[in-house]
């Protein structure tokens, strides 16, 4: 018997070993080439290490070298699922050179956020949904976004890479089917996201994998800088569409969503929120475009002026940030990008802590990484 | 805050400093020893409370590299551009910031990593992207002849 | 007492929850004419692309094997990756003048990004994407076409 | 009884009586004995390749895709040609591993199916080996797949294996519990453990009619508990693919491989088979008291067939579970097992002890 105490009371003193699982750069959880070194005590997440540059393509570099003009269709493909808003980040050398772009642009821009907005929650419901084991989510938000790249490749010419906005208009009038098409579109969805609540948000073993895990304060929040749905899911009010409006935003009325819990099930519950709203957007537009160019007349070699310019556009992520220095030539002596994905990544170590491997998996599902977008 | 109150501010705050109004947005350049205080003071006064810092980016120059941070207030809904300039090209030290805004720390690797930026007392100053042999690619005197092809 | 019918209730709500879930599946499982699925190269026929899809840059020639490019280089110039190269060469023409004309343009498709600048730069509309997207090849050196035909001239009326 | 004409008694009875006339016992036994093996072998690899088929197919209709289509019409052969490229595939071994236990593993998983499955009456007079203790037997032999698992986790060198395989013991030590009583509160209802006689004893009735509730609840926890033991989804925590790769298996390849995937969907037709011998009647067709035309109708389909419905019916319910849910994190799976099964385990056995006290179960 007093070995057993013995036993008992030295068995407090037994500790496991921490050991390191790299996740990635080849995982099905990392959507591409992020390597996290995990530090795990069992199932128990103590830290996470974020390696990137995995696919780093020197986009900075490479515009230092490019016209205004050239440099959009690389922003395609940072975060290739919210191309268009990249695009958008031509605002910046619209602003710089004071162009005033017609009406109907600024319309048919929002417009196309809006869808492409939709388009990236899409593919981040079903890709969240199969993080967490729930595989049939894949391919019902797969079969509804194609429904979204078809209306792209009809008035783009693409359907990922839109290099559709350049500085002072668009690439291309909309196609005459545009707008039947984008309102059939939100007619049939806004049967279809219903489904979506009752195949995941309401699951009981979902709800169970999301409520209350990975909570980032709104001071972490703000400190880490994590912007998008993610940071307005604990409070952080960070939507550029509303604080500093671009394009059409300013004509509509939309509500920002804000959470306050900050977990997982909250950042969930907000990307669902925000598909609703972006289709009020459009709802609210799609009848309105107003006639006229649709580009602004731009001389044929773009120079802005000598200085710096910064603009923000709200991606699907967050905030993308455009710094221009210019010295007036017809290149930009430097662009940086800031882009949503990079300071949100880095919450990551800071929120999992304590949580266990799975819930890891569920915290990154529901920060909607992009690599590209990281990695830039 | 409207800019102009916001320069009438930080101009009576840090008569050391230089500040300007941009294009767009109050700029402020700040000496780089006097860096840390300075964005200490930002972050902490009531009055500035910039508690958001949205970018930090890297500029190479002919003869020093410029750190920009861009800072936004949430509650106050101002933003700042500070901006400090390094003491040459050669080996360019600044302190971090990571300390006030934790998203500086990957910033300020990206920018060690990009332009050879050190910041002191960074909690772990490792390169982000590329390997350790690799240079400096944004500075304007990279040459790579393997992988840029100029035509 | 209180307690225990909760976890009766929470027990029930679970299940509830979860049978829904199960009805949208099972509503897709006995629908299967609702599938989405085309097989690919069975649908080859029917496949109906956009008319504005960005397939790869071609240049159309008319019956008489003309075309529309004055070998200008200003595709060349808007290419951000260098997919253009034009090479151009000068001829006399029947009135005694010189005359620079295009002798190839030469497209790498394998290194194009497909941004539609160069179609869209173009002053005399020569070039125009096409809906092709099959661009599998054994060999990396038929990726680089040249898209004006051998023999081609340039269109009458085409302002140089 | 009509379906008597469907009795596989007669056909053994006969090979073995030929046999015995034309060569000494001992030859008989081993002749018998290879022959069974042989069946059993066909039979495993068959239906193992079948319900390869069929998942693709169902998960595939739930998704509203086709599914393989390519190999043969309908994609029907993909998944011989998939065997056959497993077979063919080089059996990779990393460097440091365990080399024996690496080795073991795979055939621990695959000879569980093979002794679960020879107590399965398939039909009547179908069944090689009629134990008095069958049910016993049953979920004593399926206990010992966890080895497998463990071992091919431990023996992998490999962290996400090992996390996998520990996974796997805890919820598989978990889940036999409900299993095991599930199965008690049916064989208090039986009274036997004799699976001959506990299909025999549903003559006039499937267990989960005449055991009014308690015979229910113990059917969705058998089948939930099930689903566990087949490290199925949502209960897929051994190998979450998203969490884990592979789990137990990321180091494996080839035809160690496809010893665990076809194990997986072995230990699932056994799963199924044992929920309808159990609950469902077995091969027992399907009879409405007093409907006696419509009883003879029933009588027609021959058991082997009743059986197979059945299995597969309970197949399909299990994949339809896999690809509606996401999956449990290990504590919750834990959690479900000993805060809610067990308990209403207990609960529901005390009640089926008290109908079959009073005797209303006939």
């Amino acid at each position: 018997m007093a070995e057993l105490k013995e036993i008992i009371i030295s068995s407090d003193n037994i500790k496991t070993d921490e050991y390191l699982v790299n996740m990635g750069p080849q995982h099905p959880s990392t959507h591409g080439v992020l390597r996290l070194l995990v530090k795990l005590e069992g199932e128990i997440v103590h830290n996470v290490q974020p390696h990137v540059g995995y696919i780093h393509s020197g986009i900075e570099k490479m515009t230092e070298s490019l016209s205004y003009t050239q440099i959009p269709h690389l922003t395609d493909r940072m975060d290739y699922l919210s191309a268009h808003m990249n695009n958008e980040a031509v605002v910046c050398v619209e602003n710089a050179l004071e162009v005033e772009v017609p009406e109907r642009v600024k319309y048919i821009r929002t417009i196309m956020a809006e869808l492409q907005r939709i388009a990236s929650h899409q593919l981040w419901w079903c890709a969240t949904g199969m993080d967490l084991g729930a595989l049939t989510t894949f391919f019902y938000g797969l079969r509804d976004r194609e429904d979204i790249l078809d209306i792209f490749e009809e008035t783009c010419g693409a359907r990922l890479t839109l290099n559709y906005s350049l500085p002072g208009g668009v690439m291309f009038d909309i196609h005459p089917n545009f707008q039947n098409r984008v309102k059939t579109f939100i007619k049939k969805f806004k049967k279809i996201l219903p489904e979506y609540d009752e195949l995941l948000t309401g699951n009981v073993i979902f709800q169970e994998r999301s409520k209350g895990i990975g909570v980032l304060s709104k001071e972490d929040a703000i400190a880490f800088g994590v912007t998008g749905p993610s940071g307005r899911a604990s409070g952080f009010s960070c939507d550029v569409r509303k604080h500093q409006p671009y394009s059409a935003y300013p004509l509509v009325k939309f509500n920002e969503a804000l959470g306050t819990e900050g977990d997982t099930f909250r950042r969930y519950q907000l990307r669902i929120a925000e598909m609703w709203e972006s289709m009020s957007i459009i709802e609210q537009l799609i009848d309105n475009i107003p006639e006229g160019d649709y580009t602004a007349k731009m001389k044929g070699v773009i120079k802005l002026p000598e200085g710096e310019f910064f603009q923000r556009v709200e991606t699907a992520r967050g905030e993308l940030g455009v710094y221009i220095v210019s010295d007036g030539k017809k290149n930009p002596y430097r662009v940086k990008f800031r882009s949503p994905g990079f300071s949100n990544l880095f919450a990551i170590n800071h929120i999992a802590k304590g949580w266990k491997i799975a819930d890891l998996v569920a915290i990154m599902a529901t920060f909607d990484l992009v690599i590209p977008d990281i990695d830039r | 805050m409207t800019h102009e109150e916001l320069t009438a501010y930080l101009s009576s705050r840090f008569p050391a400093a230089e500040i300007s109004q941009g294009k767009q947005y109050v700029e402020m350049t700040v000496a780089a020893s006097d860096l840390h205080s300075v964005a200490q003071q930002l972050k902490e006064a009531k009055e500035a409370a910039f508690d958001y810092m949205v970018c930090l980016s890297g500029v190479d120059y002919p003869d020093h590299i410029k750190v920009v941070y861009h800072l936004e207030s949430t509650s106050l809904q101002h933003l700042l551009v500070l901006k400090v300039k390094t003491d040459g090209r050669e080996n360019p030290v600044l302190d971090t910031l990571s300390d006030l805004w934790p998203t500086a720390e990957f910033h300020e690797r990206e920018v060690y990593d990009l332009l050879g930026v050190k910041f002191n007392n960074h909690p772990d100053l490792r390169r982000l992207f590329l390997d350790d042999t690799w240079g400096f690619p944004l500075r304007k005197d990279y040459v790579d002849d393997v992988h840029i092809v100029s035509r | 007492m209180k307690s225990f019918f909760n976890y009766i209730s929470e027990i029930l709500r679970g299940i509830w929850t979860l049978l829904v879930g199960m009805r949208v599946t099972a509503k897709y499982f006995f629908t299967p004419w609702r599938n989405v699925t085309q097989q690919y190269p069975e649908n080859r026929e029917k496949l109906v692309l956009a008319d504005r899809f960005r397939g790869e840059v071609v240049m159309p020639h008319n019956e008489n094997n003309e075309h529309a490019c004055t070998g200008c280089g200003i595709c060349e110039l808007n290419c951000p990756n260098g997919s253009i190269e034009i090479i151009s060469k000068s001829i006399v023409t029947e009135e005694g003048k010189k005359k620079r004309i295009i002798d190839q343009h030469i497209y790498h498709l394998g290194m194009c990004t497909f941004c539609n600048l160069c179609v869209k730069t173009c002053p005399s509309d020569a070039i125009v994407m096409a809906q092709t997207f099959e661009h599998a090849h054994w060999d990396r050196a038929s990726l680089t076409k040249i898209l004006n035909k051998p023999g081609s001239k340039i269109m009458d009326g085409v302002k140089e | 009884m009509a379906f008597e004409k469907y009795d596989f008694t007669p056909l053994t009875q006969s090979i073995h009586q030929g046999l015995l006339e034309n060569v000494s016992p001992l030859m008989t036994m081993i002749i018998e004995w290879t022959i069974i093996g042989l069946l059993y072998l066909v039979f495993v690899a068959v239906f193992g390749l079948f319900l390869v088929y069929a998942e693709r197919k169902v998960c595939a209709a739930f998704q509203q895709r086709l599914g393989p289509m390519r190999v043969g019409p309908w994609g029907l052969l993909q998944t011989i040609a998939d065997f056959i490229k497993l077979l063919m595939k080089e059996l990779i071994q990393p460097k440091s591993v365990d080399s024996f236990l690496y080795n073991l593993a795979p055939f621990v998983v695959i000879i569980v199916p093979f002794l679960t499955i020879s107590v399965l009456p398939f039909a009547p007079g179908l069944q090689s080996l009629d134990f008095d203790i069958g049910v016993f037997f049953v979920t004593a032999v399926s206990s010992v797949g966890v080895i497998g698992v463990l071992l091919a986790g431990w023996a992998s060198n490999n962290k996400y294996s090992l996390i996998g395989g520990m996974r796997s013991g805890a919820q598989i030590v978990s889940y036999e519990l409900s299993v095991g009583m599930s199965l008690i509160t049916m064989i208090i209802l039986a009274g036997t453990m004799q699976i001959s006689e506990i299909v025999e004893l549903q003559r006039n009735g499937w267990f989960i009619f005449k055991g009014h509730i308690p015979a229910v609840i113990a059917f969705f926890v058998f089948v939930i508990a099930g689903t566990a033991e087949t490290n199925r989804g949502p209960f897929d925590l051994a190998e979450a693919e998203s969490e884990l790769t592979a789990g137990f298996h990321t180091e494996y390849s080839g035809i160690k491989f496809a010893f665990f995937f076809l194990a997986e969907y072995i230990n699932l037709f056994i799963v199924s088979a044992m929920a309808v011998t159990v609950f469902l009647g077995g091969w027992m067709p399907f009879h409405v008291g007093g409907w006696d035309g419509f009883n003879a109708i029933m009588d027609l389909i021959p058991g082997l067939v009743w059986f197979f419905a059945k299995v597969l019916g309970i197949i399909f319910l299990i994949m339809w579970f896999k690809w509606t849910f996401p999956r449990l994190r290990i504590d919750q799976i834990l959690t479900l097992e000993w805060k809610y099964l067990l308990p209403i385990n207990l609960f529901n056995i005390l009640l089926m002890a008290f109908i079959v006290l009073m005797g209303w179960h006939w």
